[in-house]
């Protein structure tokens, strides 16, 4: 995320910034901790005037959200799709550069209700926040989609052996199986010991599941493996997309997908900006937002599929993509879905 | 003193946690097959010499600081504890320090790693156990539930098995009964008569160790204050009255006399 | 030892300083406690005030595992049980945030008193594997509940004041120094009466503390009370100064770090207490602020950040037990005497 | 629930305890000889197994060399530390020790971040992959390799303890050093063993768990159930971790079948808590004995 | 004097009443009865296992006996537990030496005083009124009665820890004396002492009895002191009262010569070794 934070912004300053402002970057760790991020909060703002923020967990843009509204001067966003987040009316000042859990999920019904109707569907989630998140949502979606969740399995976190899970997967038998909350354990052996056993299940996963790298080490269990995507992969070479060459010249070898999340974060960030300058606004919180919002079919330089728009805090777009393991890379199987 | 040392200690100063120096140039001799007493208030530095010996002191923090000691010729600076003890130098330590979760069996079990790489025949338990029969009887049950007496048995039970040439005793009667102190005091005197094994022997109860060893020392703070055959020692005055507790006229001192009357003793003042 | 101070009556002998270079120094250091907030930054005070929650709960725990030898890794967890009741209370019913805090602590005390019932029979790790049951039991229970918002958690208005709402690292400041000063003084002076003591005794050797005519039992609970108590109130505290409490944060390697500020600063020294929170605290901000000053050289230094951060952490604590058992106090304790002979060197 | 469904998560839960008994026996081998309680085995087990990946995807080796070499250098790590950390809190507190071991543990997982990343990671396949089925029912075939992995190391163990006098010298030492030295016992050596065996048993459970769960910085945490393995067992029983193992492995996979996975931590916990409040010192554990 | 101790006319402060005691199937003590008279020094003897501990145990309440009954000043002490026990006045040292190594001289022997002072939690937390005046009065009597009595002012303020043995054992005294006891019981007072050390414990535990006229009952096995100082003996053999009576008494008895006494002439054992020895 970093990287890709740090290349865009490059990019612009070279560029010649916004209208000759350069914009500053800096950057602290947080270990993913609250506090340590309050904490890098408090002291960036201390030091320098922000305009823009990017924090990383839900946790921390929770927490900081009524400061975030009480010096109305900057905008935030995060690593986080958390559902809860995506409220203008709780979170007036912050976004995400994709969908929420939950759209991510309604990407996926959708397209699991396309190919076949009434199918037989299985959540298989974390016990986290995290996990939790788009559970109750995606099942009303399922619902409306008239598609059936035959099973709703919780796994404790840190846990590697889910055999008994897997025995409870077999019992529900599934025709679709979508993975929330993890990056990466325990699904491989979910869908390795799933296979053996001979379930014809197609395994899905989310946002965080899907980078190629990730996806790749899950080994036989990678094959076929499926996911919603709302950024064009590295690689990605159908349609055309200039801002993915500038990338593909400025870094050689793959780039995850974080690095785009990063990527394109910093863009709308910096539109926002622009827009709100061209307006003739002051850089404030409010005004910052309401540039971000005014953001319709805006071109991403094709790393999203689509042009977007940002009705709310997020941006409901995505594609399912498909691992294949000859080429070793997610490939599309589906059109962009707008939700 | 006539005969080899299996013992010789010379000039040595022993120091805890590099401040509170105990021993200060302490010298004695153990003679082949003798017992050797070594008596001395509390806080005298008699335990710290034998771990001092038995280089044990650095468990503690001790550390000995000038000096030298000799164990059959050999100094033992350069020995681990455990390669002491497997050369035939055997500490049986204060206050029993019995192993409480094994059995009396497993505990001397323990005691036969004293003979690993020594040419020895197997270790002999029976030859425990026809010293100590209420050993035998217990053998399967944990030490730890033993009376105070039959853990000073067992303790002196494994330095049996460990077919030491030189015994260190650290007060063998400390809270014993006055039938077993005869009766270990008894045992101590035959196993070196029997086995040849010398002892340097720690007690407070100057009168029984007077009875088993050939020869004496007296330590305060740290120095050794008076030494002799232990027939000549008796007959000192201070050692009369205040290790023997002997009135000027040989009989036994009452407690209940002594009240608030107190002498100084000669070799402090 | 100082030399030259005579102390002429027994309250002189036991008062909590004993010498008019004491006193001086501690005036000193509550004027600048005071003027403190007026010249730091909002990042200085943020820190500040995360010091002091921590420097509260990490005296707690000193008094059960530093002086009543009962390792506990629930403290955490304690913390969680103020800082929810508070948040539950905030939102609900808006009482007043100083009842809050209170109810809070009394809430976490009573807790604790149940997760300290055990203590009688289990003893030593074993007890501190069941602190660490209890608290997975709290976080189950908390990332279940409907009252505590779930897995998502909860978050709060600011604790108010006489109209002022209290919001920001300076106005927070105020609410958190006096609550942790007033909360350390309150632990050294328990630790000068027959309460210390007994809880000295039970550590050192319990069951010959019974015989002497301490009951165990209710000396141990008291502890554990009290620790949590102080817990609970360091978890209202922290509650009000994040305003946001989830299941996360307070999990077990937050009990493994009060643990580690007490063993850091010297087990069983309130001073021990206060250095190891204060420290085990800043440690993090300033591998930060090396990180940024390094970047420049290798710029992949704030990546590596996060693992050398836990390598620190876990190289304090194994370097301080084996360099240093006693801890920052008694480091603290040299220098003092050091300066005191000087030029004298003992 | 049918009879098949009931049997096929017994036998999971089995195998996966089977995993928790093996570490479990690391970890008791260390607190009988030293008296300390090891929480670091959750991340000495982590770098088991990533050793193996390093052995086997870094240098190439095939994973029937990079395995024993991944538990060699759990046992060369056992040694290390022992050496730099252990033995010089020798007559410290259990509690201080305790708490090294958490740094210790602390340090490793930083470690392994910084060498390998934040990210999880796959180990090669190495074994078999025909699904075992006994009669009808389904066993995942790494969980049963484990099963056999672990009974066979936990027999060994308790052979050993039991013919040798190798018992003996771990319990004397973990005693009273003081006085094992005193008999002859070469104590710093009994250390050091206990270190390197139990440390070469956690890196080979290592590779074992992180081939059916693949392997992360945070796979220490699997130390925590190992924990409640031993307390359950009796922290100095190797038989004790070989019940207390079976029976967590079978109560979480019970509980993650009937209650849900969410369920498992806190009934395992809470059952370790009743059972703490009736067996103090766990199922076969020794009583400490107390006399005034 | 004889007369006097044959029929006792000082009131048993002390009863003890048909008790036994088994661990599993270890019998420590058997239907063991006997009588403490007030102002007395009275002195259980007997063979290592004996069970004088246990009943020491059993007295202060750390032991249930499973027969049985004590009685203390009158009242009985079944279900009164230990700490209330302390509180009554029943004041132990401890065979194996077991002072607070964390604490100074000065706080171990204020702890004794524990059960008679009333400071509670909140009082202590803010240090006011009751618990300053009761520490500063308990600070006073103290330094001015035990370590003044005791000869240990020199140690107050060091850690026990790096005592010799013989401090650490006046220091327990010392904290069973801040009980304020009624009965004091010492177990192996003497223990590890030289013969000179011996005389000065000896010397207290005599002050103790006719000064502050606190009752004492102790367990030894330094002959040579049980007999001098004690004015009534009780022997234990395998946890039964074997005999009892005065010291002359019970040197003369057989049983307990065979048991206990052994031949307790030094020089017939040495003369016996000689012997043995050529
Ligand atoms: N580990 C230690 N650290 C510091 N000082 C110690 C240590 N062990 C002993 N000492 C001190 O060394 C001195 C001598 O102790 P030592 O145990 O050798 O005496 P001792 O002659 O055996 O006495 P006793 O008759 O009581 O056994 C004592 O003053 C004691 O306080
Ligand atoms: N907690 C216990 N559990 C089991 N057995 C015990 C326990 N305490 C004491 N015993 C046993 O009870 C018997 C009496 O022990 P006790 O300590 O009372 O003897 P004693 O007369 O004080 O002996 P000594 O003179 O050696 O101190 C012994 O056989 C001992 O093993
Ligand atoms: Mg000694
Ligand atoms: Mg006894």
């Amino acid at each position: 995320i970093h990287a890709g934070i740090q290349d865009y912004l490059k990019i612009l300053n070279d560029g010649g910034g916004i209208k000759g402002r350069k914009i500053k970057y800096v950057a602290e760790d947080t270990a993913y901790k609250v506090d340590a991020s309050v904490a890098a909060f408090n002291k960036i703002t201390s030091q320098e005037k922000v305009s823009l923020y990017y924090g990383d967990s839900t946790g921390f843009s929770k927490t900081i959200n009524p400061e975030l509204e009480r010096r109305g001067t900057m905008i935030m966003a995060g690593a986080s799709f958390a559902t809860e987040l995506n409220d203008p009316k709780k979170y007036p000042l912050q976004f995400m550069a994709g969908p929420d859990y939950t759209e991510m999920f309604g990407i996926l019904l959708r397209y699991i209700a396309k190919e076949k109707p009434g199918a037989r569907v299985a959540f298989v989630y974390s016990d986290t926040e995290f996990g939790r998140d788009p559970i109750v949502p995606g099942e009303a979606v399922a619902k409306e989609l008239k598609l059936t969740v035959v099973e709703k399995i919780v796994t404790p976190p840190g846990s590697v052996d889910v055999s008994t899970e897997v025995l409870k997967l077999r019992r529900a038998n599934p025709d679709f199986t979508i993975f929330h909350g993890y990056v990466l354990a325990p699904i491989p052996e979910f869908v390795t010991q799933a296979k053996q056993m001979g379930m014809k299940s197609q395994f899905m996963g989310t946002f965080w599941t899907m980078d190629n790298s990730t996806v790749q080490r899950m080994g036989d269990a990678a094959d076929g493996f499926m996911g919603v995507m709302p950024y064009r992969y590295y690689y990605d070479k159908d349609g055309t997309s200039p801002m993915l060459e500038k990338i593909r010249q400025m870094r050689t070898e793959y780039q995850s997908t974080g690095y785009l999340q990063g990527f394109v974060t910093a863009m709308l960030m910096a539109e926002a900006v622009k827009r709100t300058l061209d307006a003739g606004k002051e850089l404030t919180g409010a005004n910052l937002k309401a540039g971000l919002n005014s953001i319709k079919d805006f071109d991403t330089g094709g790393l999203f599929g689509v042009p977007i728009s940002i009705p709310g805090n997020s941006v409901p777009v995505g594609r399912i993509y498909r691992f294949d393991s000859k080429a070793k890379q997610m490939l599309p199987a589906s059109d962009w879905i707008k939700l | 003193m006539a005969g080899t040392a299996v013992l010789d200690v010379n000039n040595v100063e022993v120091v805890y946690n590099r401040t509170v120096q105990v021993l200060r140039g302490l010298s004695l001799r153990v003679p082949q097959g003798e017992i050797v007493a070594l008596l001395g208030s509390n806080g005298a530095g008699k335990s710290t010499l034998l771990k001092a010996v038995s280089n044990l002191l650095a468990l503690e923090d001790g550390a000995v600081t000038g000096g030298a000691i000799h164990f059959q010729g050999d100094d033992i600076a350069s020995l681990a504890p455990h390669g002491l003890v497997r050369r035939g130098l055997f500490h049986v330590m204060e206050g029993r320090r019995i192993f409480e979760d094994l059995t009396v069996e497993e505990n001397l079990t323990a005691a036969t790693f004293a003979l690993t790489g020594r040419q020895l025949p197997a270790a002999d338990f029976d030859l425990v156990y026809s010293y100590f029969p209420r050993l035998h009887e217990r053998r399967k049950g944990l030490a730890g539930y033993l009376s105070g007496g039959e853990q000073q048995m067992l303790a002196i039970g494994r330095a049996l098995i460990a077919r030491p040439s030189l015994i260190l005793l650290d007060e063998p009667s400390l809270g014993l009964a006055p039938k077993l102190v005869e009766e270990i005091f008894t045992i101590i005197a035959r196993i070196n008569a029997e086995q040849g094994v010398s002892m340097l022997l720690v007690e407070q109860n100057a009168a029984v160790a007077f009875a088993v060893a050939s020869y004496g020392y007296i330590l305060e703070m740290g120095k050794v204050v008076i030494d002799g055959p232990v027939d000549k020692l008796v007959r000192d005055q201070d050692v009369r009255e205040f290790y023997l507790g002997l009135g000027g006229a040989g009989g036994e001192r009452s407690y209940r006399d002594i009240k608030h009357y107190k002498r100084r003793k000669r070799w402090l003042s | 030892m100082r030399i030259g101070t005579l102390k002429t009556s027994y309250a002189a002998d036991e008062a909590l300083f004993d010498s008019s270079v004491q006193r001086t120094l501690l005036v000193l250091l509550a004027l600048a406690a005071v003027a403190f907030p007026f010249v730091a930054s909002p990042y200085w005070l943020f820190l500040a005030c995360l010091c002091a929650i921590n420097v509260a709960s990490a005296t707690g725990l000193n008094l059960l595992t530093g002086y009543t030898g009962l390792v506990s890794l629930g403290q955490a967890a304690f913390m969680s049980v103020g800082a929810y009741t508070v948040a539950v209370l905030e939102i609900r019913l808006g009482t007043p945030f100083l009842l809050n805090l209170l109810i809070g602590a009394g809430l976490a005390a009573m807790i604790g008193i149940l997760v300290g019932i055990p203590s009688l029979k289990v003893k030593g790790l074993y007890l501190a594997i069941a602190t660490i049951a209890a608290s997975v039991i709290l976080h189950f229970l908390f990332s279940h509940w409907s009252l505590t918002g779930e897995a998502r958690g909860l978050s709060m208005p600011p604790a108010r004041l006489f109209g002022i709402s209290l919001d920001q690292p300076f106005s927070l400041y105020w609410l958190i120094m006096p609550v942790t000063c007033l909360m350390v003084l309150g632990a050294a002076n328990l630790l000068r009466t027959r309460i210390g003591r007994a809880f000295i005794a039970i550590r050192d050797r319990d069951i010959s503390a019974e015989v002497l005519g301490i009951p165990l039992l209710r000396y141990k609970l008291t502890s554990f009370a009290i620790s949590s108590f102080y817990a609970g109130l360091a978890g209202g505290l922290w509650a009000y100064f994040f305003r946001v409490v989830t299941p996360e944060s307070f999990p077990l390697v937050n009990s493994i770090f009060y643990l580690a500020a007490i063993i850091v600063g010297g087990m069983g020294t309130i001073l021990g207490g206060i250095l190891g929170a204060v420290f085990m605290t800043l440690v993090p901000e300033l591998l930060k602020f090396v990180a940024n000053w390094a970047t420049p050289i290798y710029p992949d230094a704030l990546a590596a950040l996060a693992p050398v951060r836990t390598i620190v952490f876990g190289g304090l604590i194994v370097g301080f037990l084996i360099f240093e058992p006693r801890g920052l106090a008694e480091i603290w304790r040299r220098a003092r005497r050091f300066f005191h002979l000087w030029p004298f060197r003992t | 629930m049918d009879t098949l469904f009931l049997f096929e998560v017994t036998l999971a839960g089995l195998g996966a305890g089977a995993l928790y008994s093996l570490t479990g026996v690391a970890f008791v081998l260390i607190y009988k000889a030293t008296r300390v309680v090891n929480l670091a085995i959750g991340e000495i087990l982590m770098l088991g197994g990533y050793a193996f990946l390093g052995f086997a995807a870094g240098f190439g080796l095939s994973p029937w060399l990079a395995l024993p070499l991944a538990i060699a250098a759990g046992g060369v790590l056992g040694w290390l530390v022992e050496r730099i950390m252990i033995r010089p809190m020798l007559g410290e507190s259990p509690i201080s020790v305790f708490m090294v071991t958490i740094g210790l543990g602390s340090i490793l997982a930083g470690v392994v971040q910084l060498v390998w990343g934040a990210d999880p990671l796959r180990l090669p396949e190495f074994m078999p992959s025909t699904p075992v089925f006994i009669g009808e029912a389904y066993l995942a075939p790494k969980v049963a390799i484990g099963f056999v992995a672990a009974a066979v190391v936990i027999g060994l163990f308790l052979a050993l303890f039991r013919f040798s006098r190798g018992g003996v010298a771990l319990k004397a030492t973990a005693a009273d050093q003081g006085a094992a030295y005193s008999v002859g016992i070469d104590v710093p050596r009994v250390f050091s063993v206990a270190w390197i065996l139990a440390c070469a048993t956690a890196a080979g459970a290592g590779v074992l768990v992180g081939a059916i769960g693949g392997i992360s910085p945070t796979m220490g945490v699997f130390g925590l159930s190992v924990l409640v393995v031993v307390i359950i067992g009796g922290l100095d029983s190797i038989a004790g971790a070989l019940v207390g193992g079976l029976l967590i492995g079978l109560v979480e996979a019970l509980a993650g079948a009937f209650l849900g996975g969410e369920f498992k931590l806190v009934v395992t916990f809470a059952l370790l808590l009743v059972l703490l409040m009736v067996r103090p010192y766990g199922l076969f554990g020794t009583h400490e004995i107390e006399r005034l | 004097m004889m007369a006097a101790q044959a029929a006792p006319a000082a009131r048993p402060i002390l009863e003890v009443a048909g008790i036994s005691l088994a661990f599993g199937g270890v019998r420590a003590l058997t239907d063991v009865s006997f009588q403490v008279p007030e102002g007395s020094i009275t002195a259980v003897i007997g063979p290592n296992g004996a069970g004088k501990t246990s009943l020491f145990n059993t007295i202060s309440g750390f032991y249930r006996p499973q027969a049985g009954q004590i009685s203390f000043a009158g009242e009985s002490l079944a279900g009164v537990r230990a700490p209330e026990r302390a509180a009554r006045g029943l004041a132990r040292t401890f065979q194996n030496i077991a002072l607070f190594r964390g604490m100074t001289v000065l706080d171990n022997i204020k702890l004794g005083r524990h059960a008679h002072l009333r400071t509670g939690v909140l009082d202590a937390l803010f240090y006011w009124g009751r618990a300053q005046k009761e520490e500063l009065a308990l600070r006073a009597e103290i330094e001015e009665r035990i370590i003044d009595f005791l000869e240990i002012q020199h140690i107050r303020n060091a850690s026990v820890a790096t005592l010799s043995y013989g401090l650490q054992k006046r220091v327990e005294l010392a904290r069973a004396l801040a009980m304020r006891p009624r009965i004091l019981m010492l177990d192996e007072p003497v223990a590890g002492m030289n013969r000179e050390e011996t005389e000065d414990m000896a010397r207290f535990i005599l002050d103790v009895k006719e000064e502050w006229g606190v009752t004492i009952l102790m367990v030894e096995h330094d002959m040579g002191m049980v007999m001098d100082i004690s004015d009534h003996v009780v022997v234990l053999n395998f946890g039964q009262v074997i005999a009892s009576g005065t010291p002359r008494e019970v040197q003369g008895n057989e049983a307990v010569i065979a048991a206990y006494l052994g031949s307790g002439d030094v020089g017939e054992l040495s003369r016996r070794i000689k012997a043995e020895a050529v």
